[in-house]
């Protein structure tokens, strides 16, 4: 099963806590102890993600199933194991992940100053959380993964963030796990009925209609939260404007993946006839987060909050996309979740830039950069492009396909999900007006500083990938075309023995059976 | 080879000028951006003699996949078949020139110029992806691009509000279209499942009455296809409701104008029509409208630009209101009448835009026509180009427009039915051409200097480099009429054209345009004439008359001055409303009623914690007291539930 | 016929008696009334014929636990016109669940009966000419023997609580020690006083002893002070808390 | 009569009065030596409690089984480990006497006979022993006012209570004819025939241990008398006790009242779900971190509880590694609370935690961990007990109870997080005094043990599982 | 009521009279603003209803559990009011009063 020989997700996963212990092993004084945590953090997160692009080498992408699986008994006698593995949905956003904790840590590198060798634990237990997601082949190890994440990224945001940071790390902490104590209990219930927490096997275990309605719900409330759906999307503005550059670039680029995810991973595979039955809720609750967020985002005088509300407005393309539950529709999604990963990554690094050396994400405060700082408006133009979707950038590619699937559902969600396509236009475009463009009027500006070569090596790996994913989208497509289109099918076919499976007592057991 | 070097030399240029522009130097990046367009334009211009006239068969240049999904695929490929070439030719050609043009025109400005030249690179790129595109996506990659082109170079001198205001609202209106046209791409999609030009056209026949549920009833794929790609070309191609950017866009620099209006952009609806005539000629339904559309604009620009004073909105408007004329033709099916006349517009419009460019230039970047008067003798070249370019754009014998405006006025009259809508707007619009161009001239160039003496100190002729352009320009909008009116609408077009345009079996518009009562051929250089007359007569004759007629039909005068209130009505319907949404859904939706559900909560249960902070009292006679309570609803549960 | 004349009476005394203890005024009649409810439920056991508990009733109860009980009364002197009298200020509630509780303990002891199951299952069923006492001690000693041990561990926890709560090294206390005894001189405790000649012993006050306190009775004021003082705070390291927060 | 069955208890008590001779006959001060023993004593019963045979002696009052001797291993170790704090705690506090071990010893008796009890009177008497300890315990520190006053709170409640079971039991044994576990639930066998009184019966006893574990509404005493009492007995309140009185409850409510479980089980539901709201609510309030534990308490019972009103034996398996993890993390959160001493004070103010991660920032690691963990998230222990709780609750299709029981945890989470944040978001406050390596040490190992619980949950869970089966077997 | 057992009344007699020692008792302890002390009475007649319960039981059962029940409980009784004395001696020592009213230093 594993083409590597060697346990490499395990080794993808833990390996960032083997860095923890080593920066945690550094004495002497606090300079020594900071600098040395930051190398330590860059390195080990640059071996990772070394390690991860073997993952790329090696991945088949013919084969729809999951791969690189290892399987080691956990508590074997009550069906969960440790069993990691990942396939063509998956993979990517292992690379994501990996990709962009070293940029966060390079961001980082000078702007975090306080608590650095904390900071670079933060990130690194993070890593290790946000891959651990992805990989993860059973339910138990999925969500300890998925939750586990608040811890670092709640110190993330409440240590290092802005003035109000305790609010926004509190609000984000609570709503999340609100959602996810709810998919707790659904994970409970599955684990009852199918009698294991192999995702694997879950994948091809029926539940009962009315069981999967109630399944459904709870997987909703959890990950419409992380993603985050409207209307549960408030406390990500918050949270972003708060989290320091790093936190909001992960937290952009891959914890509202993780919701997202799940969809794909969980509410659609595994409830076919309750997603097909909440697919136009589904399609509403996104269609409004298309428009409505948008339009807030232009209502917007903080940078980061907009950016923050056009990731929401992003993710709704995200959600119409898995719903669709077709080839173009779950592709595009996919698409349009490492693209928007990329890119609004990139945005959030872009207002660091400007935070760093002002102290202010008040777009009010700006203005006119565009004579001071060229480098920095061509790369900000770039990313603003990739954002609203222009062709040639990854943004298009998903949101297209989106397009394609949602029209083969219905003509009103395939227009109204691609709002998008007009309203970021004018929030973006009006955001990049007030900054770049226009005259210097304030004087702190006039002496502002161009990008420094460190922020470009943060940029350029992100520019080349916006491009890459826009002009050569299928060496990206087609490393999930195969378990998309399985996955698809297997939906058609569960929805075509609707019939059958009613008639089909459900999976029940007796109490106590799941234990022996 | 040529038909991809063609194509990409462009983009070559605008990343070198782009990226290492400030390292090379200003001057450098200009020798190299106009290099790679000689170059272009070369092969550009060779491959449409090859495809065109020396009947070289379709080629096509596969450069690889794009975007793959399931059944879904697109690749990056070049087509070349005679529409493409016709387009790559004039594109390369005109931008050339442009490109040479703006080496003058831009030689004083504030900014850098590399950035200018790469856009202008980019810009021609664009355009180059979007007529050479094998399917729809890689076309809408074009689209797009010559959008964020556009925005670019709209917004050149971002240090001016007017400007960054122009370049958005370009690139919003131009999105309000283009999200239907990727509907439109989409639905081409489910209907024949594919977006290549190949399969799409092979499959027309087997998709004719397939239907589509939209709007509570079924229509006929063909019929929606063709309305939502026919919106996204109104939206590139400025048609009435669309329209507003167009004249907005002036903020950019002239040579900008040009481009814009003349080679790219603005004529890619027509060109999407073109492309698109398998479809689009089944779709009765949708050709109707985008005949109503056609002839509306050409009136509606007309009419505006008869009252505008800014010289450059004044042609800017002319451009509308001849895409208008283009999409008419277009809605009769006779593509290649709109192809025709967007091709011979391309010369004089970019003549038209760079002689206006030249006055301005002269006139120290005065743009407000009551601001000129009396240079023709200063600047006699200008004066020539632009009698030249208006004379085209009248229509008069024998210079381009003649042919081209008549063949669609032809057509449409010929078409019938609603054909007759778009004959007579486009007739009296022919008369509004002639008259708003010449006021055009006599303002500009006759009559007394209303300039300020310190600006007519500077009048002076252009440099050769600017001149040079115009000159050829100028050579082209004489005989491109008469040298390629056989092949594109004569009766050579069959072996032209070949399968590039595709007319039904049952269209027999082009043939009937020969058996035509006389005076249809007669009416618009009549009308023009009068056209003509009628301006020398205003502003050379009776100056007062204009001021007198303004009065006296004061509503219709404000009413065209403004330009039928277009930007107020959408600002009041739109914008405002569209920021205050934004602002109430943000203040009130998030913040006090969605935010208020879990601080509400939030609240409660902090009240809750307070109250039972009040249970608690430490005394321990409620202690008891509570247990007690306890045990006695336990305990009366306990007998009730038995 | 007697028995249960002698049931009623016992019982009502006992419930008037307990009523009293509830609500009397002053504590030590309080604890009077105690007594007299033991009694009266002493009585009650001997109808039920369990001899032994009536004994060890009046015997340890009454004779230790009760005397106990006026003791502590009689040792903390509260003064008693300060006590407040009379009852909670919610009452009314307060007797309403009270009833509410005593008529479910009613309909529920109303329907005693023993199931058939339990019938035979008596576990130590009363021997027929064995004497109340000797039958219990014949089960504690055997059967309950764990439980008896268990009950001893209890007491001993009490006696070990007990000290640890209130004995203390009282510095207080005027011990005779001994060795300040026998190393006393002459001249720490007598007082050579020259008598002049017709002076009155009152006048000159030759017979008051020499007063030298043990040092440590003196330093210890304070402490007991602090001991009994109205201020609550306890001293030294004990006193570490916050003062209490009023929310 | 197979007296080899109590070994433990017995060598505990002896071990007991033996280091009461050595605490009373030694001149100098003799607690150190006391609290060794002790703890020696701890390790000696809780081998021997492993090791003896199993079965049923003492005329039926005392049982020997898995569940017992889980029970009795937990409760030995959440007293060690309270020992171990009090160590320095006491002497800092100067309420040092050697009295203190032998009375949580006498306490540990007590619960392991309770632990043990098939039979009414056992139970009574265990807890009575139980009981007593903790009283004065409470009232150790007996020159500060507010410790008299917990102990003063507690004995009255808790007498009240006892009284209340003794009612109750008294009831039982009327309307049974027993008293004997076996009896009882052969008595009760019939569902439709028992009387009321038995019924009855059965709340008040069900009363009397609810107030043990402070259970809704029987937890009044429980946040007064945390703060008041020294804080290494608040913590050996919060653990022990309640694993004895659960215990207890568990095995009384299925084993002689397991043929009720339809009459009883309502009742269990509403005592839980009035627990885990009342505690998660009240909770945020509190501005004394040691009041705030109490609610925490409260509110955990609540959760454990699910585990019993579910009735099957995966409930009970949950119940049981609930309380296991559950004794850990709250002996790490109490280890750092007895931390907290400034210039020799003690301090017990959330607000006292200001920063804490800028001075100790190992301290407050583990406090946090603590918290976490408490609030249930992921990887750490507190996550796993909750998991097996709303497994059971789910496979009994208890939604509602489920449902309640993790949005409880969301709010719960909120006080939880507000120690974290106070520790790692607000600007430092004083530096707290050096910390003792016994501490320390208890910190370390309920922080290793709350961290990697998930890398070797099988051990406690089979062991529960066993415990459960043991039970229902 | 028949008289069972070894008793001469109704054993609902019995049971009847302990409810209401009960609940006297429990009014002591919830209904007094008084003396801590009296709280401590109140137990002692909650557990002499229990003792009368039980011996009641254990004569109409014709079994003696009942009353060697009753005997521990009696033990412990003492006990308990041992300790309880102390603790009240030893709050009021701290305390200077032994009023219920008094004992609120902690609450919230």
């Amino acid at each position: 099963m594993n083409q590597v020989g060697f346990p490499l997700l395990s080794l993808i996963t833990w390996l960032p806590l083997v860095g923890c212990v080593v920066i945690l092993s550094v004495r002497g004084d606090e300079e020594t102890v900071a600098s040395n945590a930051r190398w330590t953090a860059l390195w080990t997160s640059l071996i990772v993600f070394a390690l991860s692009l073997l993952l790329w080498a090696k991945f088949d992408t013919n084969e729809p199933g999951f791969q690189f699986v290892e399987n080691i008994p956990w508590l074997p006698e009550y069906g969960v194991g440790y069993k990691l593995g990942v396939d063509g949905i998956s993979v990517l956003f292992v690379l994501l992940s990996t990709l962009l904790t070293p940029i966060c840590i390079l961001s980082a590198w000078e702007v975090i100053r306080t608590g650095v060798r904390e900071f670079m634990i933060a990130f690194l237990i993070l890593e290790t959380m946000m891959v651990g997601m992805f990989c993860a082949l059973d339910f138990v190890i999925f969500y300890m993964f998925f939750e586990g994440v608040l811890i670092p990224m709640y110190l993330i945001i409440g240590v290092w963030g802005g003035p109000n940071r305790v609010y926004s790390a509190v609000k984000f902490f609570l709503y999340t796990l609100t959602g996810s104590v709810l998919m707790l209990l659904a994970l409970l219930a599955m684990w009852f009925q199918a009698g294991t927490t192999d995702i694997t096997v879950l994948l091809h275990t029926q539940f009962a209609p009315a069981l999967q309605t109630w399944l459904f719900l709870a997987f909703l409330a959890s990950f419409a939260v992380k993603v985050p759906m409207w209307p549960v999307h408030t406390w990500l503005p918050d949270a972003h404007v708060e989290a320091p550059t790093a936190g909001s670039v992960i937290l952009a680029g891959v914890l509202l993946k993780m919701g997202a995810y799940g969809f794909l991973r969980f509410s659609v595979p595994m409830l076919p006839q309750a997603s097909a039955m909440f697919a136009p809720l589904m399609f509403s609750l996104s269609v409004v987060a298309v428009i409505y967020t948008a339009l807030v985002a232009l209502a917007q005088t903080d940078m980061k909050k907009l950016i923050a509300y056009s990731s929401v407005s992003h993710m709704g393309v995200v959600t119409i996309g898995i719903f669709t539950i077709n080839m173009q529709g779950v592709s595009g999604a996919i698409f349009q979740m490492l693209s928007h990963g990329i890119v609004s990554a990139a945005l959030f690094l872009i207002v660091g830039v400007l935070y760093d050396r002002l102290h202010t994400h008040e777009i009010d405060r700006f203005g006119g950069l565009a004579d001071r700082m060229p480098r920095y408006a061509l790369f900000f133009m770039l990313f603003s492009m990739a954002s609203i979707g222009l062709p040639g950038t990854s943004g298009f590619v998903g949101e297209f396909l989106v397009i394609v699937g949602s029209l083969q559902v219905n003509f009103w969600l395939a227009l109204l999900g691609g709002m998008g396509m007009i309203l970021g236009v004018a929030y973006t475009l009006y955001l990049y007006r007030r900054i770049i463009f226009g005259r210097i009027t304030r004087d702190d500006l006039k002496n502002i500083l161009d990008l420094s070569p460190r922020e470009i090596a943060v940029f350029v790996p992100l520019i080349a990938l916006t491009l890459w994913m826009g002009v050569v989208p299928s060496s990206f497509t087609s490393f999930w075309d195969a378990s998309v289109g399985a996955m698809v099918e297997q939906h058609t076919a569960a929805l075509a023995s609707e019939v059958k499976v009613a008639k089909v007592a459900p999976n029940e057991m007796p109490a106590g059976e799941v234990m022996r | 080879m040529i038909y991809a070097v063609a194509v990409f030399a462009p983009l070559l240029g605008a990343i070198v000028s782009g990226l290492l522009g400030r390292s090379i130097g200003d001057r450098a990046a200009e020798a190299v951006s106009i290099l790679v367009m000689v170059v272009a334009a070369i092969c550009g211009v060779t491959s449409f003699i090859w495809i065109g006239f020396l009947h070289e068969p379709d080629g096509t240049v596969d450069i690889g996949s794009w975007v793959v999904s399931g059944s879904f695929r697109t690749s990056w490929t070049l087509r070349y078949d005679t529409l493409s070439a016709v387009m790559v030719g004039m594109v390369t050609f005109v931008s050339t020139l442009i490109h040479i043009y703006s080496v003058g025109y831009m030689e004083h400005d504030a900014f850098p110029r590399y950035r200018f030249f790469a856009y202008l690179n980019l810009f021609t790129f664009a355009m180059l992806m979007l007529v050479t595109s094998d399917n729809l996506l890689q076309l809408f990659f074009g689209w797009e691009g010559v959008g964020l082109a556009s925005y670019l170079l709209i917004g050149y001198w971002y240090d001016r509000p007017s400007a960054n205001a122009a370049a958005i609202k370009a690139m919003m209106v131009n999105r309000v279209a283009d999200l239907p046209f990727a509907v439109g791409i989409a639905l081409v999609f489910l209907t024949f499942g594919s977006i290549e030009f190949p399969i799409v056209f092979a499959g027309i026949q087997q998709h004719m009455n397939d239907m589509y549920h939209v709007l509570g009833s079924d229509w006929r794929a063909y019929e929606v296809i063709g309305f939502l790609l026919f919106i996204g070309a109104m939206g590139k191609s400025a048609q009435i409701f669309l329209h507003t950017w167009l004249p907005d866009a002036m903020e950019g620099p002239t040579p900008v104008s040009a481009l814009i209006h003349a080679a790219t952009m603005v004529t890619a609806g027509v060109f999407l029509m073109a492309r698109m005539s398998p479809i689009m000629s089944y779709a009765p339904g949708a050709l109707t409208f985008v005949t109503i559309i056609g002839g509306t604009t050409s009136l509606f620009a007309a009419t505006i630009g008869c009252t505008q004073f800014d010289i450059k909105k004044v042609i800017a408007y002319s451009t509308c209101s001849q895409l208008g004329y283009m999409f008419t033709a277009a809605g009769v099916a006779v593509y290649q009448a709109s192809i025709f006349h967007l091709f011979c517009h391309a010369f004089f419009k970019a003549l038209l835009f760079l002689g206006a460019g030249a006055v301005i230039h002269a006139v120290s970047g005065e743009q407000d026509m009551r601001k000129m008067g009396g240079l023709w003798k200063k600047i006699p070249i200008t004066y020539t180009v632009m009698w030249v370019g208006s004379l085209a754009l009248a229509g008069i014998f024998p210079f381009a427009g003649y042919y081209s405006k008549d063949a669609i006025l032809e057509a449409a009259y010929s078409a019938g039915g609603v054909g007759y809508y778009g004959f007579w707007c486009g007739l009296i619009a022919a008369g509004l051409t002639a008259f708003y161009s010449w006021r055009v001239i006599i303002m500009t160039f006759h009559g007394p200097s209303r300039m300020d003496h310190h600006v007519e100190e500077h009048v002076h002729e252009s440099p050769w480099v600017m001149m040079g352009p115009c000159i050829v320009l100028a050579i082209g909008a004489l005989i491109a009429g008469f040298t390629l009116r056989h092949e594109f609408i004569g009766e050579g077009w069959p072996e032209f054209w070949r399968d590039s345009i595709v007319i039904t079996a049952s269209n027999h518009v082009l043939a009937n345009m020969e058996e035509l009562p006389g005076w249809v051929g007669i009416a618009p250089t009549l009308v023009g004439l009068l056209g003509i007359a009628t301006a020398y007569t205003f502003y050379m004759f009776v100056p007062s008359l204009p001021g007198r007629m303004a009065s006296m039909f004061r509503p219709i005068y404000l009413l065209f001055y403004n330009k039928w209130y277009f930007d107020e009505i959408y600002d009041a319907l739109f914008v405002r409303p569209g920021f205050w949404i934004a602002r109430t859904f943000w203040q009130v939706g998030d913040v006090t009623l969605i935010n208020g559900v879990p601080d509400g909560m939030a609240a409660l249960t902090a009240d809750g914690a307070r109250g039972i902070s009040k249970v608690q009292t430490g005394s321990l006679a409620v202690y008891a007291f509570v247990m007690l309570i306890g045990v006695v609803v336990l305990v009366a549960l306990y007998l009730l539930i038995r | 016929m007697i028995a249960t004349i002698a049931f009623y009476v016992f019982a009502v005394v006992l419930l008037v008696a307990a009523a009293m203890v509830v609500s009397s005024r002053n504590p030590v009649h309080s604890v009077l009334f105690l007594i007299l409810a033991f009694f009266n439920a002493a009585g009650l056991f001997l109808i039920a014929g369990a001899e032994f508990l009536a004994m060890i009733l009046m015997i340890v109860y009454v004779g230790a636990v009760a005397v106990l009980f006026l003791f502590v009364v009689m040792m903390l002197d509260v003064n008693f016109a300060e006590l407040r009298s009379g009852f909670q200020r919610y009452l009314p509630i307060g007797a309403t669940i009270g009833a509410v509780l005593f008529i479910e303990l009613v309909l529920v002891v109303g329907g005693w009966s023993i199931g058939p199951l339990s019938e035979g299952a008596r576990f130590a069923p009363t021997p027929a000419n064995v004497h109340n006492t000797a039958a219990l001690g014949r089960l504690i000693y055997t059967d309950y023997v764990f439980l008896f041990q268990a009950a001893g561990l209890v007491l001993l926890v009490a006696m070990i609580g007990a000290i640890v709560l209130t004995l203390r090294e009282r510095k207080s206390s005027r011990h005779q020690i001994i060795r300040l005894q026998n190393s006393r001189t002459v001249a720490e405790t007598l007082e050579m006083v020259p008598v002049s000649l017709g002076a009155n012993i009152n006048t000159l006050g030759i017979y008051r002893p020499k007063v030298t306190e043990p040092e440590e009775v003196l330093a210890d004021e304070s402490d007991s002070e602090a001991l009994l003082g109205h201020h609550g705070g306890g001293s030294g390291g004990a006193g570490a808390h916050h003062a209490p927060e009023v929310r | 009569m197979n007296w080899a069955l109590a070994i433990p208890e017995i060598v505990l008590s002896v071990c007991g009065m033996g280091i009461l001779i050595v605490g009373v006959l030694r001149r100098q001060d003799s607690t150190f030596l006391c609290s060794m023993l002790t703890l020696g004593a701890f390790l000696l019963a809780a081998i021997l409690s492993v090791s003896t045979v199993q079965g049923i002696g003492y005329h039926g009052q005392f049982v020997i089984d898995p569940f017992s001797g889980f029970v009795k291993l937990l409760i030995i170790a959440g007293a060690a480990l309270c020992l171990i704090l009090a160590l320095d705690y006491n002497r800092k506090q100067r309420i040092s006497r050697f009295e203190f071990p032998v009375l949580m010893l006498f306490s540990v008796v007590g619960m392991m006979v309770m632990a043990s009890a098939s039979n009414l009177m056992t139970l009574y008497l265990g807890l009575e022993l139980q009981s007593l300890a903790l009283y004065v315990l409470a009232a150790f520190a007996r020159d500060d006012v507010r410790s008299s006053e917990a102990g003063l709170k507690y004995f009255v409640l808790s007498a009240l209570a006892t009284g209340l079971l003794l009612y109750g039991i008294s009831l039982v044994y009327g309307f049974a004819g027993t008293m004997d576990f076996a009896q009882i639930a052969r008595a009760a066998s019939d569902p439709v025939h028992v009387s009321p009184g038995l019924v009855v019966g059965i709340v008040f006893v069900l009363v009397g241990l609810a107030f043990k574990i402070s259970a809704v509404p029987f937890h009044m005493w429980t946040p007064d008398v945390y703060e008041g009492a020294p804080t290494p007995v608040t913590l050996f309140f919060g653990t022990s006790p309640k694993v004895a009185a659960i215990a207890v409850m568990v095995r009384v409510m299925v084993h002689p009242f397991g043929h009720l479980t339809d009459q009883w089980h309502t009742l269990i539901v509403i005592v839980s779900i009035a627990s885990m709201i009342w505690g998660a609510v009240a909770a945020i309030g509190q501005a004394n971190i040691k009041r705030m534990m109490a609610f925490s308490a409260i509110g955990h019972m609540g959760y454990a509880l699910i585990g019993l009103a579910a009735g099957t034996a995966v409930g009970i398996r949950g119940l049981l590694v609930y309380m296991v993890i559950y004794v850990f993390m709250t002996a790490g959160a109490f280890a750092c609370i007895t931390a907290m001493r400034r210039n020799g004070r003690s301090v017990e103010m959330i607000s006292d935690l200001n920063g804490l991660a800028r001075n100790d920032p190992a301290l407050a690691g583990a406090m946090a961990v603590a918290m976490f963990s408490l609030a249930g998230i992921p990887i750490l222990s507190g996550f796993f007990a909750k998991l097996y709780i709303f497994l059971a609750a789910v496979q009994a299709g208890m939604w509602t109870l489920a449902i309640i029981g993790v949005l409880t945890s969301v709010v719960g989470a909120f006080y939880y997080l507000r120690v974290i944040k106070v520790m790692y978001f607000d600007a430092p406050a004083e530096q707290f005094d050096a910390r003792s390596p016994s501490l320390t040490f208890v910190a370390a190992v309920t922080t290793l043990f709350t961290t990697f619980f998930f890398l070797f949950p099988a051990p406690v869970v089979g062991a529960a599982q066993a415990a459960a089966q043991a039970l229902f077997g | 009521m028949l008289a069972v057992g070894g008793l001469p009344v109704g054993l609902g007699h019995y049971l009847t009279v302990a409810a209401i020692l009960l609940v006297l008792g429990v009014f002591g302890i919830f209904l007094n603003r008084k003396n801590v002390i009296i709280i401590l009475m109140s137990i002692e007649l909650i557990l002499l209803s229990v003792n009368l319960n039980l011996v009641a039981f254990s004569a109409a059962l014709g079994d003696l559990v009942g009353q060697v029940f009753a005997m521990f409980v009696l033990t412990v009784a003492a006990a308990e009011a041992a300790i309880g004395l102390a603790v009240v001696v030893v709050y009021f020592r701290n305390r200077g009063s032994i009023q219920v009213e008094d004992v609120n230093l902690m609450k919230g």
